[in-house]
């Protein structure tokens, strides 16, 4: 029985450090596929020095943040000055609990090793509590620092994160009225026995998502906390070396995690296209690569990081193309245009629902 | 005509159009220099620091201590030491000295020397001044007559 | 390159002074430069304010008239808003020093209309104790210029509504566009900067230490100069710190 | 119980979007502003007090350094000058020369203001293609003059040298692709809904107060003013060119981003019918030699219009080869005016878009 316990504490603590590695690791990866895709889409080449064509550039960053003086301005809060970029960067990876990664665990030892940490009954709800104690950090690490470019960005940051939580979780109800669970595994189960990307029916609540997102994650259009032409770099101005570095991870980790739901929401997961139709299994090439259970477990991987990715790549498109919205713009689109609709789509949603409740 | 307009509206359009001409310029070839181990083929007039030239057939001093060039320069940069000719008759450079700190380029040295077709005085193509030592880019006749030593880097 | 013809040919040796001789003045008659334009500026100013302005210069196509500074205002009122004048624009108003004459400052107000396409000059002279009208209630616009004439050349103008210094720094000495300001400056002034001051720590004034012998110097250099250190013109300088009650306009 | 505070903010000038070193004092209520001051002379090198001690040809580098976005408008100021004050003509091959120049850097100079504007709004790419093709125009002056930024192109009564062999043709071919990438920042721009939403109405400005505050250029035309030197007092040959002047009532930012836009393409069809009128042969410079002698105790002013606005340069002669007094009348001083009731009321975003819609060059505004 002891052992039994042992055992399965320890798979999750594999499992943790297994997706906690993956989160860190895929970081830099994001930071220099951004500067390399933006690069050229600018007609440059983006870094091209550290290593093969510029792959390790992300890397030797880092090791220059580490290695930098850690400097707290003289009249700063200290304590809230250290403390605030930690609050920012835990909930980011500690919202990975819940995103699966892949459709079936493996068998190893006997042992069934799910690609997912936990499967919480209220996935989502817990994503979207954990996300929002995030703001807490920028919020923090602007007034801690006792200077007034990042004081404004603070400012702005709350305003803007408190807004758009609510069209944010707004636009993900219409889709768990479809699935009707708010887990995380069971949402994409409920996709595949609708045979139904849930994007289909809830166009407008993807939009209104992924604008509330990018929003949430401070990124171009939105990204009024740290604008750097205008409060030189926002919130984070007086942070350097690696406290500045985790506000950067905390930054990608949030906009892999707003990805990670909408794939998970509305796009299937770790299904391919078309689940359904069976001629087009061949999409799966893993299952014909790989031996028995690594073969799905692969197949469901590539399509949660292809969509992951498609997501990062819109990211980055957008932020080459677009100018910034200012404040009040913001507040108006997300109050005056996004938590409308987004209600609007719920209703939509709710008797469409209830249309081929009755028809079918 | 009011229609098309409101459905481009609602499904953001121009916005479209605008990330189109992006992702077209991704395609399109990088225009980057990578600066110490590229550089960019300069234009046959390019006006890099001025220095002095001899004659190419028979390697003698061009230079005939006019003093135009010393007398043009905005910025006094120029400072020329001759002395008379033995024979009697024009003059003899003794020192040419250019200080590179305060030289800005202009080229008006270039335009009133007397010695042609060749002018004594030319804008060459350097413009890698760098130096550890303000000394270092005072340059006398001989540095203006070879060129200063520019370490290359290629990587 | 432009070649020159008067050069010297090469190997000769030139001449120690090689100026190529000078162009022959143009020709003396009519010289086109001083041709007079047709300009209704003056006629409705001696018709409307006589005995204000002198009589119109003509040089180079431009028409200038000069006017006392106890005119200044009413004859700018007048050409701003006479309709036969209409002169919107103050292009540019600056100063320039004549230190030999009694009223050392000659101040120009470049006014352009855009209705009638016609550019006037208007000229004034003042002396250095003497102050000029200001002519922001005009032209708003004559603001900075005004406090640019202030900063470089010391003028005085009354009824503007900031004047500080706007090019150099608040605590500059002298105003450099005057004639007898030596071109190194005033050696006690610019060679320290104040930074006991700035940062109410006491500091070792490091720049005035090293640079001691040349400042020396410099002050053994200039003081043989006309009109140098004793008549250095020490105007009260206004230090902005009221952190812009005036918005500039 | 709870007390508000207005917060006095330092913009600049170390900011990434003051555009060199403007500094501007600004009083914020939360985010609007309430008062600002902008405070220059940060790049003031005394070019003015400079020029009193140099012969007229040698103060020609100079003005390269005050406006270096345009320097060549600085340039052609400059010598239109001089030329003015000694009655000396330019031949005419040599004035198609200088306008072919003087527009290509207009061209030059608006594709700066174009990016760094944008920049500063948000629009990170449009920069980089500004960029891009300014360069091109930057390899264009390297070919004919030798120089990237600081020309010195041209001498009094003419230019030293000849088009280099086969600019033409490289001219034409930049001209054609400018006109096609000119087409892609307007798609990227002129409708973006988010764009519009930062300048319409930003920076509101009518032409009455432009005036009284003497401001010209691109922002008196936006206001609805169709005041343009080359128009109204034409110099050099802008009398035998066809070109419009773009004129928009917005009053706002986004009416000058429009009348940019559209000087661009006219400085286009400017440089094309130069290249098709230049005469192939012809004398470069006006007069031999280079001694001025200008006559005693006269005082000229002449004006172009350079990209920011009228670029004036005033001159009094005493008789000898040097001015005894030349001051610069550069249009980003007089514009700067205009930025504190411009931004009065705004927010913090919109002093940034107002800062670059009034496209200043600290260079030129401190001299």
């Amino acid at each position: 029985m002891e052992t039994q316990m042992f055992i399965t504490i320890l798979i999750s603590v594999v499992q943790i450090s297994i997706v906690l590695s993956l989160v860190a690791l895929s970081v830099p990866l994001l930071i220099l596929m951004e500067r390399k895709v933006i690069g050229f889409m600018q007609s440059r080449i983006g870094p091209k020095r550290v290593g093969p064509s510029g792959m390790l550039q992300t890397i030797a960053d880092g090791l220059k943040l580490l290695l930098k003086e850690d400097i707290i301005p003289d009249r700063a809060d200290k304590w809230v000055f250290r403390l605030a970029p930690m609050i920012v960067l835990v909930p980011a990876f500690v919202a990975f609990a819940v995103v699966p990664f892949s459709g079936t665990g493996l068998n190893v030892f006997g042992q069934r090793i799910t690609p997912w940490v936990t499967d919480l009954n209220i996935g989502i709800l817990f994503i979207i509590a954990i996300s929002s104690v995030g703001v807490f950090g920028i919020i923090l690490g602007g007034w801690a620092s006792n200077s007034k470019y990042p004081l404004l960005g603070a400012l702005r940051s709350a305003a803007q994160m408190v807004s758009y939580e609510v069209p944010l979780g707004l636009a993900l109800v219409g889709g768990l009225m479809w699935a009707g669970t708010a887990s995380m595994v069971g949402i994409v189960e409920a996709q595949r026995e609708a045979h139904l990307w849930f994007f289909i029916p809830q166009v407008v609540g993807t939009v209104i998502y992924f604008m509330a997102g990018v929003a949430e994650t401070n990124r171009a259009p939105f990204d009024l906390a740290e604008a750097e032409t205008e409060l030189v770099s926002g919130f984070h101005t007086e942070y350097s070396g690696m406290r500045f570095g985790l506000y950067f991870i905390a930054e990608y980790a949030n906009m892999l995690i707003v990805a990670a739901v909408a794939t998970t929401m509305f796009f299937g997961g770790w299904l391919r296209p078309f689940p359904n139709v069976s001629w087009l299994a061949f999409l799966d090439i893993f299952n014909f690569i790989l031996p028995g259970q690594w073969g799905p477990f692969m197949s469901g991987l590539m399509w949660v990081i292809i969509k992951v990715s498609c997501f990062i790549f819109l990211y980055y498109w957008i932020r080459a193309t677009f100018p910034r919205y200012r404040y009040d713009q913001l507040m108006s689109i997300g109050w005056k245009w996004l938590l409308p609709l987004a209600l609007a789509n719920i209703m939509g949603t709710g008797a469409l629902l209830l249309w081929l409740g009755q028809t079918g | 005509m009011k229609l098309t307009r409101f459905i481009q509206k609602l499904i953001l359009w121009e916005l479209l159009v605008g990330m189109m001409v992006v992702i077209r310029n991704q395609f399109r070839p990088k225009v980057t220099v990578q600066y110490p181990k590229e550089r960019i083929p300069l234009r046959p007039r390019f006006r890099g620091v001025p220095r002095l030239r001899y004659d190419p057939k028979t390697m003698e001093e061009l230079c005939i201590s006019c003093l135009l060039c010393e007398q043009i320069c905005p910025d006094d940069c120029i400072a020329i030491k001759w002395e008379k000719a033995p024979s009697g008759k024009g003059r003899v450079l003794k020192d040419f000295i250019i200080d590179y700190q305060r030289c800005c380029l202009c080229g008006l040295c270039v335009d009133p020397c007397p010695t042609k077709p060749l002018t004594a005085i030319y804008m060459s193509h350097d413009y890698e001044l760098a130096g550890s030592d303000r000394l270092d880019l005072v340059a006398g006749r001989t540095d203006l007559h070879e060129g200063r030593t520019v370490t290359i880097y290629d990587k | 390159m432009p070649t020159d013809d008067t050069k010297p040919p090469a190997g000769t040796p030139p001449p120690r002074e090689t100026p190529p001789p000078a162009p022959k003045p143009p020709v003396k008659p009519p010289d086109p430069l001083l041709a007079v334009v047709s300009c209704p500026a003056p006629d409705r100013l001696r018709e409307v304010l006589p005995g204000r302005v002198s009589e119109p210069h003509f040089f180079a196509g431009e028409v200038t008239l000069t006017v006392a500074p106890d005119h200044l205002l009413e004859v700018c009122q007048f050409l701003r808003h006479d309709p036969a004048c209409s002169f919107e624009l103050l292009a540019d108003l600056t100063g320039t020093d004549f230190p030999d004459e009694e009223k050392r400052f000659r101040v120009v107000y470049h006014l352009a209309s855009l209705r009638n396409g016609q550019r006037l000059r208007l000229r004034t002279q003042v002396g250095q104790e003497e102050s000029l009208p200001s002519v922001t209630p005009v032209w708003p616009g004559a603001n900075w210029f005004e406090r640019e004439a202030f900063d470089l050349l010391g003028i005085q103008f009354d009824g503007h509504p900031r004047l500080v210094r706007i090019l150099m720094p608040d605590d500059w000495v002298g105003h450099p566009l005057r004639k007898d300001y030596p071109l190194p400056g005033y050696p006690e002034h610019h060679l320290r900067y104040r930074t006991a001051d700035i940062t109410r720590r006491s500091y070792v004034d490091i720049s005035w230490k090293a640079t001691g012998e040349r400042a020396a110097d410099i002050v053994k250099k200039y003081k043989g100069n006309v009109g140098a250190p004793e008549s250095a013109p020490h105007v009260p300088m206004p230090v902005d710190d009221t952190n812009g009650q005036e918005t500039g306009s | 119980m709870f007390r508000t505070q207005e917060m006095e903010i330092n913009m600049g000038p170390q900011h990434p979007s003051t555009h060199g070193v403007l500094r501007l004092k600004l009083r914020l209520d939360g985010e609007r502003v309430v008062d600002s001051w902008p405070v220059i002379g940060y790049l003031h090198r005394g070019i003015e007090k400079l020029s009193e001690s140099k012969e007229f040809i040698k103060i020609t580098p100079f003005t390269d350094r005050m406006d270096y976005v345009c320097a060549m408008s600085g340039n052609l100021a400059y010598l239109g000058a001089v030329e003015k004050l000694c009655g000396i003509k330019v031949p005419e091959k040599a004035a198609y020369i200088r306008v072919i120049m003087v527009e290509l850097n207009r061209i030059a100079s608006h594709l700066l203001w174009l990016g760094t504007h944008a920049l500063d709004i948000g629009a990170m790419s449009i920069f980089l293609y500004g960029f891009r093709e300014r360069e091109m125009i930057l390899d264009l002056f390297e070919a004919y003059c030798g120089a990237r930024l600081t020309y010195n192109a041209f001498r009094i009564s003419g230019v030293p040298a000849d088009l280099p062999p086969g600019w033409k043709e490289e001219c034409t071919g930049f001209l054609k692709l400018f006109r096609q990438r000119h087409r892609e920042y307007e798609q990227i721009l002129t409708a973006n809904r988010i764009w519009l939403k930062r300048t319409k109405d930003v920076g509101y400005m009518d032409a009455e107060h432009c005036l009284a505050l003497s401001v010209t250029g691109p922002v008196l035309r936006a206001a609805g003013v169709a005041r343009d030197l080359r128009k109204d007092e034409p110099y050099a040959i802008y009398d035998q060119l066809d070109f419009d002047i773009p004129v928009d009532d917005g009053c706002d930012t986004y009416a000058r981003y429009i009348v940019r836009m559209a000087e661009m393409l006219q400085s286009v069809h400017m440089v094309e019918q130069c290249l098709e009128k230049m005469p192939s042969e012809g004398p470069l410079m006006g007069m031999k030699g280079r001694r001025m002698k200008p006559r005693k105790d006269e005082e000229i002013y002449f004006a172009i219009e350079g990209p920011r606005g009228e670029q004036g340069v005033y001159l009094i002669s005493d008789g000898t080869d040097r001015p005894y007094r030349c001051k610069f009348r550069n249009s980003s001083f007089a514009n700067l005016q205009a930025l504190a009731p411009m931004v009065q009321g705004g927010l913090v975003a919109d002093v940034v878009a107002i800062i670059g819609t009034l496209d200043i060059v600290l260079g030129d505004s401190d001299r």
